[in-house]
Parts: C-alpha cells; sequence; structure tokens
C-alpha cells in the first residue's frame, strides 16, 4: 500500500487523457493527434499502474504491457499511413480526409 | 530542508507537475520535433510516477520501450520523410529555444527528482515494501493472460505488415 | 318521319363541309350548305302544312332510345324525339326560314374567305342544334341543342380566331351563357327530384293536373316551382342575353355580320323565350317568377335602349335593340302573353335579321367600317340598301301596319291588366317603345342622312344572292303580322283568370300607337346637326363625332356591368387562380418532404467526413452519458 | 384460367419485347401492338362464351397459394370488372399507337414497363382475394413508376418518386386494413380468410368496420385522387411520357374508383353510408377546387390533370350518394372520363412532339395550320367540359340527378363545377389553337387520325346512346 491516494493517480490519469483527448480534437495535423494518442495511451496506463498498485496485484502491470503493445503497433501503422498521406496529399491535414462525408 | 520535503507524496505531485505540463506543450507545441521531446519527458515523468507508485518494472518499460522505441520511432519518421514539415513552416522561429529549454528544465526537474529518490533510504524502503514484482507480472502474463499475450503479438505482426505496407514506395502503376 | 329527318339535311351538310372542307370551291360549298337549307325549308314548309291539316295538334316522333331514369315516381324515359306543335312550328319556321335567307346572304358575304366551307359548316351545325332545341320533346335533348346552338355560337363568334378580341368575345359569350346553362342544369335536376318526370308534355300535364285540379300544390310543392322556374329563367337569362348576363352580347358583334343576323338576333338568342314559352306551366304556378320575369324584360328593355342610344358601332346598336326587344318578349312572358310574345319573336326575327344583313351590306360596301360616325350621306349612294334599312327600322320602331307594330302592341295591350305585371311595367314598355324609336333614328341620320364622312371608294357589290335574301326578309318584314298564329292549344290558361272586369283607360291604346311618332319627332329636332349635312354650309367636312359626356361613355359602355363583373368575378377569380398556382395543398404535402429534407441536410451535415468533429461529438456524448449517469 | 394465361402473356410478351427489341430495332412495338390486339380479342370472345351471367361476380379461378395464411390465388369478374377491363384494353392499344414515335430509348424495356403495367391494372380489376389484390396493386405501380422515371419529361424523377411515396404509404394503410379484417375473420369464425366473398358473408360490428373502411378509403381516395391527396396526380401527369399519362388518366385512376366501389362501398355499405357526408364534401371540393386549379395552369397536361381531379370528384360524389342513378352515373363519368382524359394527354403528346413544349404561352393559332387537330381538340375539350351529345354529359347529368336525390346542396356546388370546366376548357381550346399563330405545325398523320377518331367516335357512340353501358345492373 502506497501512500498516495488512488484518487490522486486517476485524478492525474484524467488530466492527461483529457489533455490527450484536446489535443486529438483540436489539432489538424495527423502527426500531433497521433502524439496526443500517445499522451491518452499513457493516460490509461497511469490509471492501470495506480489501481494495481493501489491493490497491490500484479494485473495492473499486465495491462499495461497489453497497452505498451498495442501503442508499438498504433504507432507504427499510424506513422505508415502518415507517409502515405504526405505522398499523396503532400500535408498531414487531417481535415482533408473527409471524403467520408454524407 | 530539502530532504524533509522530500517524501513520496510529494515526489509523486512532482513528477504529475512535469507530466501534466510536459502534455500539455506536446498538445499545443507547433514544432514537431520540441513536441516530441516534450512528450519524452511527459513519459519520463510518467516513469516517475510508475515508480513511486511501486511499479519499477512498469516505470523501466516505459523509459525503454515506450520513450526509447517508439518514440524514436516518431522521430526516425518525422525526420525522414519530412513529416513535420508544414506544421514547422508555419510555426513563429523565435521560441524555439524556450522551448528547448524548458524541456530541459522539466528534464532537470526530474534527474533532481531520481536522484533525491535514489538518494533518500526511507523513501526506497518504503518502496520497496509496496512493490508489485515483475515476478508476479511475468506469472499472471504467461498465466491466466496468455491468450491476451498471443493476441499482442499477432497486433505487432499486424502492425509490422501493415507498416510495411503502407510505407512501402510506390510500385509503378499499383494503387496501394 | 319527315320531322325525324329535319336536322339531319343540315347535319349532312355539315359533315360533308367539314370532311372536304378545303377541297370544295366556292359554288360547290355553298351550294351544298344552301341546297340543304332550302331543303329544311321546304321539309318545314310541308311539316307545318301537314300540322295544320292533321287533327291532333302535335306531331311526335321517337328516333331512339337515349337513355332512362328510375325513380320514386316511376321511370322516366328519355329520348332523342321530337315534338311538334304550334309552338315550335313556329319556331321551325322562323329557325329554317330566316335561316335559310341568312345562309343565302352569307354564301355571298362570305365569298371571299379562305375558310368559306367552314363558316358555312358551322352555320349548318348551328341550325341543327337549333332545331334539335325547339323540336326536342324532352329537357334533356332540348338542353343538348341548348348547349349545342352555345358551341355553334362559340366558334361563329370566334371564327376569325387570329385577332385576340374576337376571341375573347367568343370565351365570353360562351362562359356567360355557360353560368345560365348551369342554372338550366340545376332547373332539371331540381324539375326530376320534385316530379320523376323529364318530357316537358309529360311536365307540363302533371302540373297542369295537379295545379288546376281542387286540391292544387302542397307547399314543398309550390317551392320546388317557385325553385325550377327560377332555375329555368336563369338559363333563359343567359342564352338570350338578358339582365344580368346581358354583358356576352354586344362583344359577340366580333363575329361575322350574318352569324350576329342568325344566331345573335334572329334565332339563338331568343331560345330563352322559347324555353319559357315551353315551360309556361311551370311558370304559370310560380307567379313571383312571372313577375320576376316581367320586370326583367322591362329592366333590361330600358337600360338596353339607353345603351344602344350612345353607341357608335352600327353592330352594337343592332345587338343592344336586340337585347330591348327581347326584353319586350320577356315582359310579355312575364305578363302572361304568350303568344304575344311569341308573336313578336318571330317578327324580331324577320326585322332583325333585314338589319343586320343590311348592316352587314353597308358594312361590305365601305370596307368593314362599323363605326357610324365614320359613315353618313349613305342615303344616296347605296339606295338600295337604305330602302331596306328604312324597312326594318320602321319595324322595329312599330310604325303603323308593320309587323313590329302587330306584335308589340299586341304585348302592350295585354300588360295593363296581367296580373304578373301591371301598369308600371305598361309605363316600362311606352318609354322603352319611346327610346326605340328615338335610337332607331338617330341610327338612320347617322349613317344615312348628313354628310359623307368616309374617304374610300365605296364597294358596290350587286350580288342577287344578297338582294334576294335582303327582299325577302323585307317583304317579311312588312307584311309578316298578317300571319296568324294559333297557340290556343299550346298555351295553358288557368281559368279563373278569364273573367276579370275590363277597365282599361281609354287613352292606353293612343298613346302605344303615338309614342315611335313623338320619339321621331323628337329625334328630327334633337338630332339635327346628325341629319343635316353640314358640307353644304361652310364647306368644310365637319367630323361627327360620339358625345364625350361620362354619361355618354357610361351607356356606351354597356353600363358598367361589365366592369362590375370585372371587378367582382373575373379579377377575384383570377387573383385566386395566380395566388394559388402552386396549389397550396401541395405545397403543405410537399412540406413533409421539406421537413424530412430538412433532416437530411442536418444529418449530412453531421456527417462531415472530418475525424476531429466524430471523435468531439463523441466524447461529449460520453461526457453527456457519465454526466447523466452521475446525476 | 384464361384470365391467368392473359396476364402471363402479357408479362412474357413485355420480356420478348425487351429482349427482341435488341436484336431488332422497332419490333417491339409491333410485338406490344399484335399481342394486346390479340389478347383483346381472346378476351372479347371469353366473355362473350361464358355460360354464366356475370350480374353477380363469377369466381373463375380459386387455387390455394399461401397456405399459412390460407391465401389464395383467386380472381373473378363481374359486369363492372369486364367494362373497366374493355376499356383498359382500349387505352393499352392507344398506349402503344402513342408511343409510337415517342419512344425511341430503351424501347424495348419501354414496352415490358408498358404491358406489365397493363397486367398489373388487370390483375387488380379481377383479384377477389384481398392480398392477391394488394400483390397486384403493387406489381400496377412499380412499372408505372419507372415508366415515368425513365421516359418522363424534365423533373420526372421527383414526380416519379412523388408518385410512389403517395401510393405506397396509402397502399400500406391499407395493408393494414386488409390484414385486420382477415384476423377479424379469424376471430369470428375460426379462420383466417382474405377471401372477397368470405368477407362479405362475415358480420362486422359498425364501430370495427368504420376504421377498416377509412383505410381502404384513404388508399383509394389517393388513387382517385381526392383533395387533399390529390397532389401527386398534376406532377405525375405531367411528367409522364404521353402514353404514361394516358394510363394514368385513362386507367389508373379507375382502380381508385373500382377499389371504392368494390371493397369500400359493398364491403362496408354501413360505415360508408355513415362516412357519405364527409367523402362527398371531399368529392365537391376536389370538383370545384380541381376546375379552379386547371383554369391557373399554364401548362397543357398539368391543366388536363387538374381536370381530372375534377371529374374524378364526380365519380366519388356520385358514389357516397347512394342512388342508383348517381352509381350508372359514376360508372359512366369513369369510362367517358378514361376516354377524354386520354384524348387530351394524347393531344398534348402530339403537340409535345411537334413543338416540344408543354406551355399553352408557346402555343396558339395552331388552326390555321392543323385544322383537324383543333377539331378535335375542341371536341375533346367539349368532351371535358360536358357538352351534351358526348359520354361525359350523361356522366355528370346522371351523377348529378342522382346527387340531387339526396344531398341537393353537393349537387348545386357540384354543377357550379361545370362552369368552372367551361372555363379551362376554354382557355385551353383557345390558347392552343386559337389566337395568332405562334408557328406552323403539321396537321395529324394516318396513326395520330386513327387515335383521335376512334376515341371521339367513342365518346359519341358512348354519349348518344349510353344504354350500351345503362343496360349492366352493376351489382346493385
Amino acid at each position: 500500500m502506497t501512500t498516495i491516494p488512488l484518487f490522486h493517480v486517476l485524478v492525474l490519469s484524467s488530466l492527461l487523457f483529457a489533455i490527450g483527448f484536446i489535443g486529438v480534437v483540436a489539432r489538424k495535423n495527423t502527426l500531433f493527434i497521433l502524439m496526443s494518442l500517445e499522451v491518452m495511451l499513457n493516460a490509461v496506463g497511469v490509471a492501470f499502474i495506480g489501481a494495481g498498485s493501489a491493490w497491490q496485484q500484479a494485473d495492473g502491470q499486465v495491462m499495461f504491457i497489453l497497452i505498451l503493445t498495442l501503442a508499438a503497433a498504433e504507432v507504427a501503422v499510424g506513422l505508415a499511413l502518415l507517409i502515405r498521406m504526405q505522398k499523396k496529399y503532400r500535408s498531414l491535414d487531417i481535415d482533408l480526409l473527409n471524403e467520408m462525408r454524407g | 530542508m530539502l530532504t524533509d520535503l522530500a517524501t513520496i507524496d510529494s515526489l509523486f505531485y512532482l513528477a504529475a507537475t512535469v507530466a501534466v505540463i510536459a502534455s500539455l506543450k506536446v498538445v499545443t507545441g507547433s514544432n514537431t520535433v520540441h513536441a516530441l521531446l516534450y512528450l519524452v519527458v511527459s513519459l519520463l515523468a510518467v516513469a516517475v510516477c510508475f515508480y513511486l507508485m511501486g511499479a519499477p518494472f512498469a516505470a523501466g518499460l516505459e523509459v525503454i520501450v515506450y520513450a526509447g522505441a517508439i518514440l524514436v520511432l516518431f522521430v526516425f519518421a518525422v525526420l525522414m520523410f519530412g513529416l513535420g514539415k508544414d506544421e514547422t513552416i508555419n510555426a513563429p522561429k523565435s521560441k524555439s529555444v524556450t522551448n528547448m529549454f524548458g524541456a530541459m528544465l522539466l528534464a532537470f526537474a526530474l534527474l533532481l527528482e531520481l536522484t533525491v529518490i535514489i538518494n533518500n533510504a526511507q523513501i526506497q524502503q518504503t518502496l520497496q515494501a509496496n512493490v508489485v514484482s515483475s515476478k508476479a507480472v511475468g506469472i499472471m502474463l504467461y498465466g491466466p493472460y496468455l491468450l491476451a499475450v498471443e493476441i499482442a503479438s499477432f497486433l505487432l505482426l499486424a502492425g509490422l505488415l501493415a507498416g510495411y505496407h503502407y510505407a512501402k514506395p510506390d510500385v509503378q502503376g499499383s494503387q496501394l | 318521319m319527315l320531322l325525324a329527318s329535319l336536322p339531319f339535311y343540315p347535319l349532312v351538310s355539315f359533315l360533308l363541309l367539314i370532311l372536304f372542307a378545303k377541297r370544295l370551291s366556292w359554288r360547290l360549298a355553298s351550294a351544298i350548305s344552301v341546297g340543304a337549307m332550302a331543303l329544311t325549308a321546304l321539309v318545314c314548309g310541308l311539316l307545318v302544312f301537314e300540322l295544320s291539316n292533321s287533327s291532333s295538334h302535335f306531331i311526335n316522333v321517337d328516333l331512339w332510345h337515349w337513355f332512362s331514369l328510375s325513380s320514386q315516381q316511376g321511370m322516366a324515359e328519355v329520348n332523342v324525339s321530337f315534338y311538334l306543335d304550334g309552338l315550335s312550328a313556329v319556331m321551325i319556321s322562323v329557325v329554317s326560314g330566316v335561316g335559310f335567307l341568312i345562309h343565302l346572304f352569307a354564301a355571298a358575304y362570305m365569298k371571299g374567305d379562305a375558310n368559306f366551307s367552314r363558316f358555312m359548316a358551322y352555320m349548318n351545325l348551328f341550325i341543327v342544334a337549333m332545331l334539335i332545341l325547339v323540336l326536342a320533346d324532352n329537357l334533356v335533348l332540348l338542353y343538348l341543342g341548348w348547349e349545342g346552338v352555345g358551341l355553334c355560337s362559340f366558334l361563329l363568334i370566334g371564327f376569325w380566331y387570329q385577332e385576340q378580341a374576337n376571341v375573347l368575345a367568343a370565351r365570353k359569350a360562351f362562359i356567360v351563357t355557360r353560368i345560365g346553362d348551369t342554372s338550366m342544369a340545376i332547373g332539371l335536376f331540381w324539375l326530376f327530384s320534385s316530379f320523376g318526370q323529364l318530357n316537358i308534355t309529360a311536365v307540363s300535364e302533371l302540373i297542369q293536373g295537379v295545379g288546376g285540379s281542387e286540391i292544387g300544390f302542397s307547399l314543398q310543392e309550390s317551392t320546388d316551382i317557385y325553385w325550377i322556374a327560377l332555375l329555368l329563367l336563369g338559363g333563359a337569362v343567359g342564352k338570350s342575353a338578358q339582365l344580368p348576363l346581358q354583358t356576352w352580347l354586344p362583344d359577340a358583334m366580333a363575329g361575322p355580320t350574318p352569324v350576329s343576323a342568325l344566331i345573335h338576333a334572329a334565332t339563338m338568342v331568343t331560345a330563352g323565350v322559347y324555353l319559357i314559352a315551353r315551360m309556361h306551366s311551370v311558370f304559370l304556378f310560380a307567379p313571383e317568377v312571372m313577375n320576376y320575369v316581367a320586370w326583367l324584360g322591362a329592366i333590361t328593355l330600358l337600360l338596353a335602349g339607353l345603351a344602344a342610344l350612345a353607341q357608335t358601332d352600327i353592330k352594337r346598336v343592332l345587338a343592344y335593340s336586340t337585347m330591348s326587344q327581347i326584353g319586350y318578349m320577356m315582359l310579355a312572358l312575364g305578363a302572361g302573353a304568350w303568344s304575344a310574345g311569341v308573336f313578336h319573336l318571330m317578327t324580331h326575327a324577320f326585322f332583325k335579321a333585314l338589319l343586320f344583313l343590311t348592316a352587314g351590306a353597308v358594312i361590305l360596301a365601305l370596307h368593314h367600317q362599323q363605326n357610324i360616325f365614320k359613315m353618313g350621306g349613305l342615303l344616296k349612294r347605296l339606295p338600295f340598301e337604305s330602302a331596306l334599312f328604312v324597312v326594318g327600322l320602321i319595324c322595329l320602331m312599330a310604325l303603323p301596319g308593320t309587323s313590329g307594330f302587330f306584335s308589340k302592341e299586341a304585348i302592350i295591350a295585354e300588360l295593363w291588366l296581367s296580373t304578373t305585371a301591371g301598369p308600371a311595367l305598361w309605363w316600362c314598355a311606352i318609354v322603352g317603345a319611346l327610346l326605340t324609336s328615338i335610337y332607331s333614328c338617330r341610327l338612320f341620320f347617322l349613317a344615312f342622312l348628313g354628310n359623307e364622312r368616309f374617304s374610300e371608294e365605296l364597294h358596290i357589290e350587286k350580288a342577287s344572292l344578297m338582294r334576294s335574301a335582303l327582299l325577302i326578309l323585307a317583304l317579311l318584314s312588312l307584311f309578316g303580322g298578317l300571319i296568324s298564329l294559333d297557340f290556343s292549344e299550346v298555351f295553358f290558361k288557368i281559368k279563373a283568370e278569364e273573367l276579370i272586369s275590363v277597365n282599361e283607360p281609354l287613352w292606353l291604346h293612343t298613346i302605344a300607337i303615338a309614342t315611335p311618332f313623338v320619339g321621331i319627332l323628337f329625334s328630327w329636332f334633337y338630332f339635327k346637326n346628325y341629319r343635316v349635312d353640314s358640307n353644304l354650309e361652310d364647306g368644310i367636312k365637319t367630323n361627327l363625332t360620339a358625345s364625350k359626356h361620362r354619361f355618354a361613355i357610361f351607356c356606351r359602355n354597356g353600363l358598367g356591368f361589365d366592369s362590375l363583373y370585372d371587378a367582382l368575378l373575373i379579377k377575384p377569380y383570377q387573383l385566386l387562380a395566380k395566388l394559388n398556382r402552386r396549389d397550396f395543398i401541395d405545397q403543405a404535402m410537399m412540406s413533409t418532404a421539406w421537413y424530412v429534407g430538412l433532416w437530411h441536410d442536418v444529418m449530412t451535415m453531421i456527417q462531415n467526413g472530418s475525424l476531429r468533429w466524430y471523435l468531439a461529438a463523441f466524447g461529449l456524448a460520453i461526457m453527456a452519458l457519465v454526466g447523466v449517469s452521475i446525476l | 384460367m384464361t384470365l391467368t394465361f392473359i396476364m402471363l402473356v402479357l408479362l412474357f410478351t413485355g420480356a420478348l419485347a425487351w429482349f427482341s427489341e435488341n436484336r431488332w430495332q422497332g419490333s417491339a412495338k409491333w410485338l406490344a401492338l399484335i399481342v394486346l390486339a390479340l389478347l383483346a380479342t381472346v378476351f372479347t370472345i371469353f366473355v362473350i362464351s361464358y355460360d354464366q351471367p356475370f350480374e353477380n361476380l363469377q369466381v373463375l379461378t380459386r387455387v390455394s397459394w399461401i397456405q399459412t395464411f390460407n391465401i389464395e390465388y383467386s380472381i373473378a369478374l363481374d359486369q363492372l370488372s369486364i367494362v373497366l377491363i374493355t376499356l383498359t384494353w382500349l387505352l393499352a392499344i392507344i398506349c402503344v399507337l402513342v408511343s409510337w414515335q415517342e419512344i425511341k430509348q430503351k424501347a424495348g424495356f419501354y414496352y415490358f414497363n408498358l404491358l406489365a403495367t397493363i397486367a398489373g391494372i388487370i390483375g387488380v380489376f379481377v383479384a377477389v382475394d384481398m392480398f392477391l389484390f394488394f400483390f397486384f396493386w403493387e406489381v400496377m405501380l412499380l412499372p408505372m413508376t419507372a415508366i415515368i422515371a425513365i421516359w418522363g419529361h424534365e423533373k420526372r424523377h421527383f414526380a416519379a418518386l412523388k408518385f410512389f411515396i403517395f401510393t405506397q404509404v396509402s397502399s400500406l394503410l391499407m395493408l393494414v386494413a386488409i390484414i385486420a379484417t382477415g384476423y377479424f375473420h379469424l376471430l369470428a369464425t375460426g379462420e383466417l380468410s382474405f377471401h372477397y366473398l368470405d368477407w362479405l358473408a362475415l358480420d362486422m360490428p359498425l364501430s370495427l368496420t368504420q376504421y377498416l373502411m377509412l383505410g381502404f378509403f384513404i388508399a383509394f381516395a389517393v388513387k382517385l385522387p381526392s383533395v387533399p391527396v390529390h397532389s401527386w396526380l398534376p406532377d405525375a401527369h405531367t411528367q409522364a411520357p404521353t402514353a404514361g399519362s394516358v394510363l394514368l388518366a385513362g386507367v389508373l385512376l379507375k382502380t381508385g374508383a373500382y377499389g371504392l366501389i368494390r371493397f369500400v362501398i359493398f364491403l362496408f355499405p354501413q360505415a360508408s353510408m355513415q362516412f357519405a357526408p364527409i367523402a362527398a364534401t371531399l368529392a365537391v371540393i376536389s370538383i370545384v377546387y380541381g376546375a379552379k386549379m386547371a383554369f391557373a395552369q399554364q401548362d397543357f397536361k398539368r391543366l388536363v390533370a387538374y381536370s381530372s381531379i375534377s371529374h374524378m370528384g364526380f365519380v366519388m360524389l356520385a358514389l357516397f350518394a347512394f342512388n342508383s342513378i348517381a352509381f350508372q352515373g359514376a360508372i359512366i363519368t369513369m369510362i367517358a372520363h378514361g376516354l377524354s382524359s386520354a384524348a387530351l394527354f394524347s393531344m398534348a403528346g402530339m403537340i409535345y412532339l411537334r413543338i416540344h413544349s408543354r406551355n399553352l404561352t408557346d402555343m396558339g393559332g395552331f388552326w390555321q395550320s392543323a385544322p383537324r387537330m383543333g377539331g378535335f381538340a375542341l371536341a375533346f375539350a367539349g368532351a371535358a367540359f360536358g357538352l351534351p351529345g358526348l359520354a361525359n354529359f350523361i356522366g355528370e347529368f346522371f351523377s348529378l340527378v342522382g346527387v340531387f336525390q339526396v344531398m341537393p346542396t353537393f349537387a348545386i356546388i357540384a354543377a357550379l363545377g361545370l362552369i368552372g370546366s367551361a372555363i379551362y376548357g376554354m382557355v385551353l381550346f383557345q390558347s392552343s389553337f386559337q389566337g395568332t399563330a405562334k408557328q406552323e405545325i403539321l396537321d395529324l398523320s394516318h396513326r395520330e387520325l386513327l387515335i383521335c377518331s376512334s376515341l371521339f367516335l367513342m365518346l359519341l357512340v358512348i354519349g348518344l346512346y349510353p344504354n350500351l353501358l345503362l343496360n349492366f345492373s352493376f351489382g346493385v
């Protein structure tokens, strides 16, 4: 049992998550969106670790590791797509990709 | 005086503050590379938090895999393919030095914290008592979570393939 | 069988002419149409002879069974069958006799027209419809003829259809009379639903039977009769150009002059008179309506006379004069003087046809100049036509000895004592006669006396066809009054009325006879400048112009009825139609579509393809959900 | 069996025409014409040689179709359906004739749709199983929509969609009513049945039938159409190709009237009697409103379309008078309107073929160059405004005489429609054929002369000898 209260950890986590989310929503540059996503994933990681240490269970860390793998895969695909996008549109503006509009 | 203040809680709050500030800078930044550096700082700060929460293994992974591998992948991609170009063009130039110093300041704060933690025996003791061991994690991973690990491996494989497929140069006349 | 064939001679001629319209030469086309008319007139003469010699007072012939209507009162057969009695005999004689003469005239008059055979075809078709109208033994067949003559009138007014004015006049004539026709149709429905009969004789017998009996009509039945009579009157008013549906007749003068003579003077416009005379048994039992008829006739008589005084177009003068003369007939009918009314119908047909045709000849001579202020002095230049015109005018004024005198006197004589008319209407008739003589004199002075106010050379055509037709008509006009008509078998009388004690003032007849002369005398002095050849006095051609007085203009425009109807009916209808051209119900229906479309647009706007937008919405929704679940 | 055979042959010929047009251009119209003429003959021979009288419904075929719901393939004929099917044959042949030159693109598919529509219409007139009726009702709708949407004028997609939605929504109400009645049959007798004759025998409480009747009524009122659900008609008629308009005005509207007679008035007499004042009011409004709207139009076909609304108002008014004279009047009006509106729409098509406009302001003075056409146009306009001697007069006269005995006020207001019809008739005829000649057009060709004169002759014959139709009792 650490001295850090779980509530504070969760506050940190949601702060980071909110920052990341705002980044995803507000930024037009896809690269920044990707980075904000990293922040968000990281925030989730914080929550898991916090919860894991609060109850002294290993599951939190396991989840963190899984998140890590997810992040790795996501970044790989995401960056590849960014490169593709850069080639095609000469820009990383996400609003150019609105071909699915109704 | 400094040592009096250096409790686990206060250190955690400091690291958390650093993480939040760095994350904010990531989100609001205009220079891609700077933003990436802030992201590294943010991740390091979170790693410190992990450490303070009694998960040194996770902290290590965070530093090695996240900050070390994934972020470096970012930096490579940005620098090699010129991904940050359009954002950097629009960015005001003058602030780059301030940004650099800001990041350094934050990183320095973390370094300071780290030294405090390592040198403070009492903190070490408290932390040791609360650690969820990496062994337990390993047992869990290859016990109940085996399926998840397998799936994660497939995910990584898929990521690999997709990354290769999308990023390879166009073959003449072929669509994607 | 002769009777059954009567309308088919002109019908065959019509079909021939319309089928081979362009291929027929003038000679052939006129031979066919005039020949058919001659045949009709001949057969008609035979029929009248046969009727007068036969023991029964009518001839009835069934062509085929049209349809039958069943009601509570039993089955009513409606057949295509003809019924000839004294009244319809007079009518067919007028229609075929005058019709034949006018055809004769028209053949010469329209000789140069490119669509000559089409014209003659319409004229023949008109005769067909008119014969069916007068011969019909039931009201539905009568209605067929009634609409048929309306259609022919429409076709003939709009014969020169390339002129917009003619097209509009034709349309107006058709629609205004159609209003009357609709009223008549409703009258028929009413008649059928209350008496279960549409056959004229059957209806008459039924009504006379009940009305003449001791029991009389029930309250419901007399109300029904009142309305039926009123609605039939509506039909008659429309066709006969009486108030308030008179406005079409002056405009109808846009048609060729023979058409005006045949349709708008001699035959079709008197169909209303015929209808009322035919259905007199209904009217007899609706004395209030008889009274309305008399008053309508009297008012039309006066107003039309007044309007005729102010006209500048020779044909319009005659048109208003026609309206006014039909007013006399209506007055007679309203007063119960059935035979006098029909007698006047006949004599009027003679002299008005004569007047129109002579006017036509004058117009032709003056290269289609119809304005009487641009005529003058024609007495010397066209002596033959002028003489005939004078004949027509003295008949119109009813100078003693002429046919008009006999018929008009007959009407006036019966007015004073009639239960449904009375002294007030008698005075109206006298004033009408005065007006008649004044406008006749004015017309004569302006057109035939005074100085010549036209510049072109006269186009004098001495077509013997025209002249013979005119001569016969003139003879008929002069001596037509001697034909004695016997309607004793036709018109039913309510017996009690014959016993009213005679207390007419003695001066009545004197005044009636003297009135036209007063009118002539008055005009002799009042219209002096029209009459006197002003050329001789100062050597300068003074141009007479029509009065510019506001009242004169008001009268010239038909006493404002046109503008009144325009403002009250036509404009609102057009406005309504224009405002609602897009159909507000459709708009209301389509508003549901618009509503769906609105949602479609909103949804499209949401699905803008922007990832960040979706994500923001996603986040907001999560927040909302979390917020709701917390609360 | 003969009727089933006729419908199948129609569909099969349609497919064949579609196929053969691709091989031999111009073969589809000949195929359609010949087969229609042949089938009409077959139908006539069948009706004449049938040994039972047609005063009452004669069930010809009754085969089980969907056994789970006791749905049958059941067709029957009576005088009403025979008269309407005869009208359908006539107009079908006219349709092929008016499309002769008009349809150039995808002609094979066009004739397929035309023949399929006709098959559907005949099915509607003969089906006595309600489910089958509904089936044919839809069969008739789809190819018609296709005809409007593919071969129509400039706003064809809109018009087709509007037509489709209006009829579809209303027919869904009918479907609900059909299912409800069938279910009631199940409750009452323990057996599900969709057969018309079973329903006739069923004794239903008034409180229920008034709702069921309303379901049917709305569907048929839309088809008829009656104000306020008429607004699909002007668009559909205006935008459809000539044959489409002819078929729509001539026969499709009659399916609405047919439905009103058979499935509203005969099936739910008491409920309809109760509903009569409302229906009659709607009908009178349709008459007057249609006539007024027709006057306001500047489009030849749109004017005729609104006049159709006015005329069908007479039909509805007469039907809801519950009077035998009015009933006969309604049927004659249906036939007469079928012929006269078909004639006017053909006329519009002929003018459109010549000047490529339907706008009255582009017309004028055609009589000069095309006197025969003008004569026929006048005759058909005369039919439309009820000139005595032509069929429409008999229909309107009977309707109004009958209605007057029951509801005098309604008859008098409806008679105002006669004035309105004269006004729009005059506008229609005069602005196209009279006035100054704006352009020269060709007079009628032999084929067009055939169309016009046959329609005119039929109008004239019915007008002068209406006993041809009046001799039938039509199940009253």
